[in-house]
């Protein structure tokens, strides 16, 4: 792969600042994650005039709005918007890829610019000390390894352009002083880098080692956490236990860029308003209910709707008020689904999703072998030999 | 011209007088859909599963079938046949012989408990002799109308005794033995004839313990059939070896009935689901099977494990024990096999009475006996007013059985508009055969 | 919500003896959910009937729940005896006690315990039924004939008639390759001369809109001007093409000089009147191996061409290849004795091959039993079978019909609707759906007229499926998943309004899009997602 | 007004009035908060008598507006069978706000409601219950609101419940041994009766004016620093600066009833066409586009409904202190129409009514 280097010369985000106002001249308008006016928070500004570029932050120490949400609320439908360039974390392009092929999103006038991705603080955390946690975020970037990051963002094996298809690449290359890698992706890509000046075709296999590298690392990290969490989600009561603190608020699926309903179907008439008689009945039937009933229905519920396209983003768990490992959960199941329908969400605008198509033969594996195999398991479902192990079910 | 009607006599409900009478019913037209058996589906609801999705045969069919009974346009009449035909197209009078059936179709609901306490048994034809039914009988479970009719030459009462075990058995009093055959006269402007077909006993030996033909081995696989749908011999045996004879009878009668080779390849999968690890030998002089499902259809019979054999000749069969002995001429060499069933493929032949009714119609046969359709029309027959559907006119598979019918139906609808330019099936100008594509 | 009424059916004993009545009764009256409960011996009888039309009007009840047997055998019956009493046919609901209970639980106690399960879920459902309208829409008789060869000009003579007109489109000449031939000569002057069919040539159909009772058709006309048709029906009849031997290994079309098609031997024959060939080879089953299927009419063309030759130069030696002799009509076996009694030598092959030697050719085959020949030839010619048409594709995106795997328009059903397809008000004939003689072309021509005239009767109105589905505006996002979930092409994207519409004369009500809308938005109008869990909780408290 | 006093801490109380009520038949179901799994509470109604020992209705927890979920059992029908509610104060006013928009049915249920000490945010009870109800009984009985509880409890003036049937006496009593229940209307005495001896007397109410005063003193920190004044346009901005636009707030408040929210409909979406015009006029835009525009709008719906019970600032996953900055404009907007949100289930909501004279304040 070819791109140009560029030394970084002050801190990572001056570098990519400046990247940004060069491909800001060849563009209408660049959306980036930029810090509030009261300095506490990061918010993604829209911006043409370049004087705003100085609060732009492209890579941020926490993710409050998920990109493709923020991408999703400037207007679905077609024209009106002359041409964005969107500086977005890989997980949240590929949410915006899943949004386009769900109509929400139009990517016709839309480049999508991916960074390295560091991880990100959980949001309630930064919010209790923003300095604190700015001055490790720049350690990170340095190299530094950190606990602190939320459990998804520690586990995370696309943080680069594995399996994502954003139109330009921004690769970080750690160590005194670092430098910058910029790769374009797609025609679109290449046009713009040419009429910004920034294409380039220096060698980056150091790069790419680098990502090799640490992509081996977090799948090793991505593994054990599943292997946890099957063992943790296993069962009905397993299921239960992982939710006991749930209140139910749905702030989990509001945060989420794939739940695109206008009014989830959890809290539509059809789930909620029941007769009284109803709500009584299923009190006598099984002693008491509890208000409101529908905890296990509405997380199963929801990930029945959106597993297939989950990016693994860890909006859900950062919004959750009562710490549930929402997003560890939703996201073993997604890759486990994903797996079985060999789809990658966000890896190209053309895969149709699995729901829209149907192949005779894409659930033999499944049907023949009685189960799916643990997700994340380096063997594929396929690879499997007719007498897999009991292990491989899941009850 | 002044008694001109529309009403259509359609004589036969098999698949294609089915399809015949709803496309005209749809159209508003009147229906006296006449059928000589007591049930009628004719010999589609003989097989299990049918080419090319391998789907049930009776749930297949039952849609049209329950279509026929609830439409108003359509009056179904059982053991019923056409005596007579008079006038011409538009003004038909024809007169119907209604067989008694000594069951009321309006009170029996079906619940068969006048079944058990009838002494007499007999053969039951629909099953091809394989097994037993009683002098009151529905052909198979599941045939409609969902009434018995009592075969009055079996019954003891025919014979002097007064034996009124049914009747007591029935909660409906639906029974009555008073019921006579009766005759009744309809107008009828058009007439479509779909009298089916039957399997020739031209070219095959006489009868032997364990050689059946198509109806019969298509009978052994039926879920509601004699055997519930295992594959077993005459006594009782799993067979671990089928034989399946092509072209039985095809020089005797001289044309290829053309769907053979395709419903015993699906013999060949019956004997691969039933039966673990059996042997299947399939001898063929010719394979034809055009149309787009068809080879696949043979290919994926094949992966099964045929062995296909090409012979010379048709094999000469014989009894061997309680098995079969097949001797026939491959490569230049006389060979034999030794299997413990063999299944025939008999020739296709016109419905019983085919001739008698062609000139009961005044219509032409062709040199083997189906009714011949006009210059290339496709369903015309050679007098105005009468129309053609299904193996009567030459053996066909059950697609174009369907296209067949709908363009008879297609024929009586454009018929019967006095002011048409275009008069009924003018003359087309006789085409070589087989005259390119489409 | 309304009166309840509940009509429990004995069936003479098949339900009477196998179910307690007496405790679903007094169970049911004690949930105090129904209005009465009435019971009587055969409610499909002329007087059961009677009986439940009349006292739905005597109690005033406004939804029925019948316990009976299946509906495939009465919900056509009981429907009509609700709406004779002055109900919606909706409002009704039919529970199965016979076969599903009675007939299937030997146990009269667990029979008994089921079907009072039943018959709450039933109730619990039927709270939530609202009356639905029988809906009807205007049809244009008239039909779009597309495709101007065999199959195309039958189906066009055959449906038009006083009332009912037809437009045919041809991209060419109506006729296509037989145009010479008299008895397609006549046949197209029949075409021309019907004043009730419209011929237009060389046009080019840009796009169809609409539905079936109401299509509309623009195409550019030879001239470039832009037409509309209205139409009720459309018939395809795109025809097929020959198949294109050319790279085809060991035959060496367009390599080997002398080697041709039926068609250019047929022409080149008609053409050179001098001199003859001394030997002639026609090989069968050419591109059957790569098509998959046998197209059922090469065999007999390839013995027409044999034959012609035999019958111009006797002593001209005539041998035919082939691997499967298909005679499928029944004239056609003589029809190969009479062949070969003219001399024409018939050899089955598995392998062939044909190579240049000196001047002429050589015609090496192997057969089945290993042995093998060869055969010199001044001329081979190749019969091939038929392929889909190329154009099949473009078609089948603009009329939304699927294409099987060798390329042919799908029927809705191979046996029972085999020139329908899955778009009510398209159907397809001729070599368009697969390889068909000119015979089959028009018997499907025939078919297809049948099922015109018989759908779209001049000034009959088009009575709609009323269960079908509907998609809540307020609710749609227009994320388009029902779209694709819909087989039969009626949920579509309205695209300035960004929602989901459903086009109630082409749902048929299978509620594919009901069930992939996460969000609800789209409901079947039978069953609701209140209908649905009402049932459910019922069976299972 | 008929005073009762049981035995035990008001949990075992409470559970005791229900068990009594639901073995003399007088009730056959009891909504209220219950430990549905160990350190998990939630409401519930309760049909089966053994299942009330699960009962905890004084733990100062509000998982979800009570009130709310009562709405949410009523919407379509009132409950089949007489059943008891146990919701704190601004939990019944909710209730009673949503009965007067149509969306909830008071026949057949006993109102049992609480002189309120306050609750703490659900999630402080992460690491453990037991601290915090340590701390929580103490205050209750001294009378002091401790910081632990929500802002709006804090200062919360309407702590004594109006319109309930019983009230159980938290606030400034001992109630370790005995707990006062104060049987308020002529339904409450009925159900109550033969329930434990009763007496006419006065309940001691210095406590409460106490109580009334030290959460009066703690407004100005916690509520006025939002009034409009201090605030002013670009406060308001600043303060919702944080705001992900993820209306998790409108979500949890009980009178926000709407099936689908206006800021959620196709009518409020942002045309392509409007953000291009942003960027033309400013330059710049901040997404998600209408967070403000959403907040207002609330503020409109809701302020003369707010009863202040703090579910929004709870769920907020930005920690923005939306409770306080809705209770702060509730309170001057209900001023003005001297209407206090859930005082009474008959009292009409101003917006529904028209007095010629009631904006003669704003009008001159």
């Amino acid at each position: 792969m070819k791109g140009k280097r560029i030394p970084v010369d002050g801190s990572v985000n001056d570098t990519l600042r400046s990247v940004l106002a060069l491909l800001l001249k060849a563009t209408d308008a660049v959306m980036v994650p930029s810090r509030i006016p009261s300095k506490e928070s990061f918010a993604y500004l829209l911006i043409r005039d370049p004087k705003l570029l100085e609060a732009a932050t492209p890579l941020a120490p926490v993710m409050p709005v998920q990109g493709a949400r923020a991408l999703q609320s400037m207007g679905r439908g077609r024209g009106g918007l002359p041409g964005i360039l969107c500086v977005l974390r890989p997980c949240e392009a590929r949410a915006a890829i899943e949004l386009f092929k769900r109509n929400q999103v139009d990517l016709e006038d839309v480049l999508l610019l991916t960074i390295d991705c560091p991880g990100a603080f959980p949001t309630r955390d930064y919010l209790g000390n923003p300095e604190e946690f700015d001055r490790r975020f720049e350690e990170i970037l340095q190299g530094k390894q950190d606990d602190g990051l939320r459990p998804d963002c520690k586990s995370c094996v696309g943080f680069s352009l594995q399996e994502v298809a954003s139109d330009v690449h921004i690769g970080l290359l750690r160590g005194k002083p670092g430098e910058v890698a910029v790769v374009h992706r797609s025609d679109r890509g290449e046009r713009l880098l040419a009429d910004a000046g920034v294409a380039g075709d220096d060698g980056i296999s150091d790069w790419e080692a680098g990502v090799e590298k640490e992509a081996r690392v977090r799948t090793g990290a991505r593994d054990s956490a599943f292997q946890e969490m099957k063992g943790r989600a296993a069962g009905v009561d397993g299921f239960e236990k992982l939710f006991a603190d749930c209140v139910n608020c749905h702030n989990c699926m509001r945060v989420c860029p794939i739940c695109y309903c206008r009014q989830c179907f959890f809290d539509s008439g059809d789930s909620v308003r029941l007769r009284a008689e109803d709500y009584f009945a299923r009190a006598q039937h099984r002693g008491g209910i509890r208000f409101p009933g529908d905890m296990m229905q509405f997380h199963v519920g929801r990930m029945y709707h959106m597993a297939l396209s989950c990016v693994a983003c860890g909006a859900c768990e950062d919004a959750c008020p009562m710490d549930v490992p929402v997003s560890r959960v939703f996201a073993f199941v997604g890759a486990g689904v994903q797996e079985q329908f060999g789809y990658a969400p966000g890896r190209s605008r053309e895969e149709a999703m699995p729901m829209t198509t149907f192949k005779e033969d894409e659930l033999h594996a499944f049907e023949d072998a009685g189960g799916i195999s643990a997700p994340g398991t380096t063997e594929t479902q396929s690879g499997k030999s007719k007498d897999q192990d009991s292990e491989g079910k899941v009850e | 011209m002044a008694d001109q009607t529309t009403d259509v006599l359609v004589i036969g409900a098999g698949l294609a007088g089915v399809e015949a009478s709803l496309v005209l019913a749809n159209a508003g037209r009147k229906v006296y859909l006449v059928e000589r058996q007591a049930y009628f589906g004719g010999n589609v609801i003989k097989s299990e599963e049918v080419f090319p999705n391998l789907e049930c045969a009776t749930c297949m069919i039952a849609p049209k079938q329950s279509d026929v009974i609830e439409n108003q346009n359509v009056e179904l009449l059982t053991l019923t046949e056409v005596k007579d035909v008079r006038g011409e197209a538009g003004a038909f009078g024809v007169t119907l012989l209604r067989r008694a059936r000594y069951v009321s179709l309006e009170n029996c609901i079906g619940c068969a408990a006048c079944f058990e306490p009838c002494p007499v048994t007999a053969a039951n034809e629909f099953e091809e002799g394989l097994s037993q039914r009683k002098a009151i009988y529905v052909a198979c479970a599941g045939a409609l109308p969902n009434a018995p009719a009592i075969a009055m030459g079996e019954c003891l009462r025919s014979k002097g005794e007064e034996c009124t075990a049914c009747r007591d058995a029935c909660m409906f009093d639906a029974i009555n033995y008073e019921d006579k055959d009766e005759e009744r006269e309809v107008k009828v402007g058009a007439i479509v004839v779909a009298t089916g077909y039957r399997l020739s006993g031209a070219g095959l030996p006489d009868r032997l313990e364990n050689v059946y033909n198509a109806f019969e081995f298509e009978r052994l696989r039926a879920s509601n059939g004699p055997t519930e749908g295992e594959i077993r011999t005459r006594d009782g045996k799993k067979p671990k070896s089928v034989a399946l004879i092509h072209c039985a009878g095809r020089r005797e009668k001289g044309y290829c009935s053309q769907v053979c080779c395709r419903y015993l390849a699906k013999f060949a999968r019956y004997a691969f689901d039933k039966l673990e690890g059996v042997e299947v030998h399939e001898f063929i002089q010719e394979v034809s099977v055009p149309g787009k499902d068809s080879q696949r259809f043979l290919e994926t019979a094949l992966e099964k494990g045929v062995k296909l054999v090409r012979t010379k000749a048709v094999p000469g069969i014989s009894a061997n024990g309680s098995g079969v002995r097949i001797e026939f001429q491959a490569n230049g060499k006389s060979e034999s096999d030794e299997v413990d069933m063999a299944v025939l493929a008999p020739a296709i032949e016109p419905g019983s009475g085919a001739a008698a009714l062609a000139e009961l119609l005044g219509i032409e046969t062709d040199g083997f006996g189906f009714f011949r359709t006009a210059g290339s029309e496709p369903a015309t027959a050679t007098r105005p007013g009468v129309f053609i559907a299904g193996c009567n006119s030459g053996p066909k598979d059950m697609q174009t059985v369907v296209i067949q019918a709908e363009a008879a139906a297609a024929g009586v609808l454009k018929m019967n508009h006095k002011d048409t330019e275009t008069g009924p099936g003018e003359e087309t100008q006789e085409r070589p055969a087989g005259s390119g594509d489409g | 919500m309304g009166k309840i009424g509940l009509y429990l059916c004995e069936c003479g004993p098949n339900i009477a003896e196998a179910i307690d009545l007496d405790r679903i009764t007094a169970e049911i009256k004690k949930d105090a959910k129904v209005a009465g409960i009435e019971r009587f011996k055969l409610l499909c009888s002329e007087d059961g009937k009677r009986f439940v039309t009349e006292s739905i009007k005597e109690r005033g009840y406004e939804r029925v729940v019948i316990a009976a047997c299946s509906p495939k055998q009465h919900q056509a019956t009981f429907e009509q005896v609700v709406a004779n009493a002055g109900l919606n046919a909706h409002v009704f609901q039919m529970v199965n006690i016979r076969e599903q209970c009675a007939w299937a639980t030997p146990d009269k106690e667990q029979a008994t315990s089921k079907a009072l399960r039943f018959i709450r879920a039933a109730i619990g459902r039927v709270r939530y039924h609202w009356p639905l309208e029988q809906k009807e829409i205007e049809c244009s008789p008239d039909t779009i004939v597309i495709g101007g060869g065999t199959a195309g000009i039958e189906a066009a003579l055959r449906i038009a008639q006083k009332g009912r007109k037809v437009f045919l489109l041809e991209k060419d000449e109506p006729g296509g390759t037989r145009r010479d031939r008299e008895w397609m000569a006549a046949r197209v002057d029949a075409l021309r001369n019907n004043p009730l069919i419209e011929v237009y040539e060389h046009c080019k159909i840009r796009e169809l809109l609409g539905f079936f009772g109401s299509f509309v058709a623009h195409l550019e006309t030879r001239e470039g001007n832009e037409v509309q048709l209205k139409a009720g029906s459309v018939v395809l009849a795109t025809g097929a093409v020959a198949f294109d031997p050319t790279g085809l290994a060991g035959y060496g079309y367009r390599e080997l000089e002398g080697v041709s098609t039926v068609r250019e031997f047929e022409k080149a024959a008609s053409d050179a009147s001098d001199g003859h060939p001394k030997s002639v080879a026609v090989i069968h089953c050419v591109g059957r191996e790569k098509l998959g299927y046998c197209s059922g009419t090469c065999c007999v063309e390839a013995m027409r061409v044999a034959r012609r030759v035999k019958e111009a130069s006797a002593e001209t030696e005539v041998t035919e290849f082939y691997r499967d002799l298909c005679l499928p009509g029944t004239e056609h076996d003589r029809f190969y004795h009479e062949t070969a009694k003219t001399g024409v030598r018939f050899v089955r092959f598995r392998d062939i091959d044909v190579a240049r030697e000196g001047p002429g050719l050589v015609v090496r085959y192997r057969q089945e039993d290993g042995s093998s020949g060869s055969v010199v030839a001044d001329a081979v010619v190749l019969s091939a079978g038929v392929a889909a048409g190329p154009a099949n594709a473009e078609f089948a995106r603009m009329f939304n019909i699927p294409l099987d795997e060798h390329g042919f328009f799908q029927s809705e059903h191979p046996v029972l609707n085999p020139v329908g397809t899955v778009t009510e008000g398209v159907f397809v004939v001729g070599g368009c759906r697969g390889p068909a003689g000119a015979l089959d072309a028009t018997a499907q021509a025939g078919a297809a007229a049948g099922k015109v005239l018989s759908a779209l009767v001049p000034g009959r109105r088009l009575r709609l499926e009323t269960r079908t589905s509907e998609v809540a505006e307020a609710l749609c996002v227009g994320c388009g998943i029902c779209v694709a979930a819909c087989a039969y092409g009626a949920a579509t994207l309205n695209e300035d309004r960004h929602i989901a519409v459903v086009n109630e004369v082409l749902c048929r009500g299978c509620g594919n899009c009901a069930a992939a809308c996460p969000s609800g938005a789209a409901q079947h109008r039978q069953f609701t997602t209140r209908q649905m869990d009402q049932e459910v909780t019922q069976i299972l408290r | 007004m008929k005073r009762f006093q049981v035995p035990g801490t008001p949990d075992e109380a409470v559970r005791e009035l229900l068990g009594f009520l639901m073995e003399q038949e007088r009730i056959r179901g009891a909504f209220v908060l219950a430990e549905v799994n160990p350190g998990g509470f939630a409401y519930t109604l309760i049909a089966d008598r053994q299942l009330l020992g699960r009962a905890a209705p004084t733990v100062p927890l509000m998982p979800v507006n009570g009130g709310r979920m009562v709405s949410r059992l009523t919407t379509l029908e009132p409950v089949p069978e007489p059943t008891a509610v146990v919701l704190r104060p601004c939990e019944l006013r909710a209730l009673f706000e949503l009965v007067k928009l149509g969306q909830a049915r008071l026949d057949n249920l006993l109102l049992i409601s609480c002189t309120c000490g306050g609750v703490v945010p659900t999630r402080s009870v992460l690491g453990g219950i037991d601290p915090v109800l340590e701390k929580h009984r103490d205050a209750l009985e001294s009378g002091v609101t401790w910081d632990g509880l929500r802002d709006t409890c804090r200062v919360c003036a309407e702590f004594v419940p109006k319109g309930a049937d019983v009230t159980v006496a938290l606030v400034g009593k001992d109630t370790r041994q005995t707990t006062d229940m104060l049987a308020e209307t002529e339904k409450g005495e009925r159900f109550l009766e033969g329930l434990s001896p009763s007496s006419e007397s006065e309940p001691d109410t210095g406590m409460l004016e106490r109580v009334g005063e030290e959460r009066a003193g703690h407004r100005p920190a916690v509520l006025d620093r939002f009034s409009p004044d201090a605030l002013g346009i670009s406060g308001l901005i600043s303060v919702f600066g944080r705001c992900i636009n993820c209306h998790a707030c409108s979500n949890a408040c009980p009178v926000c009833y709407c099936n689908t929210c206006h800021f959620e409909s196709a009518d409020a979406e942002q045309k392509p066409g409007t953000v291009s015009d942003e960027l033309d006029q400013r330059g710049g835009l901040r997404l998600p586009v209408g967070t403000i525009y959403y907040h207002v709008g609330r503020m409109l719906h809701v302020s003369l409904s707010c009863v202040g019970c703090g579910m929004c600032s709870d769920a907020c996953p930005v920690n923005i202190p939306v409770a306080s900055i809705f209770t702060r404009l509730a309170g001057s907007v209900q001023g003005m129409f001297d209407y206090l949100a859930g005082r009474d289930a008959e009292e009409k909501i101003p917006t529904s009514t028209f007095e010629a004279e009631e904006l003669k304040e704003v009008g001159a």
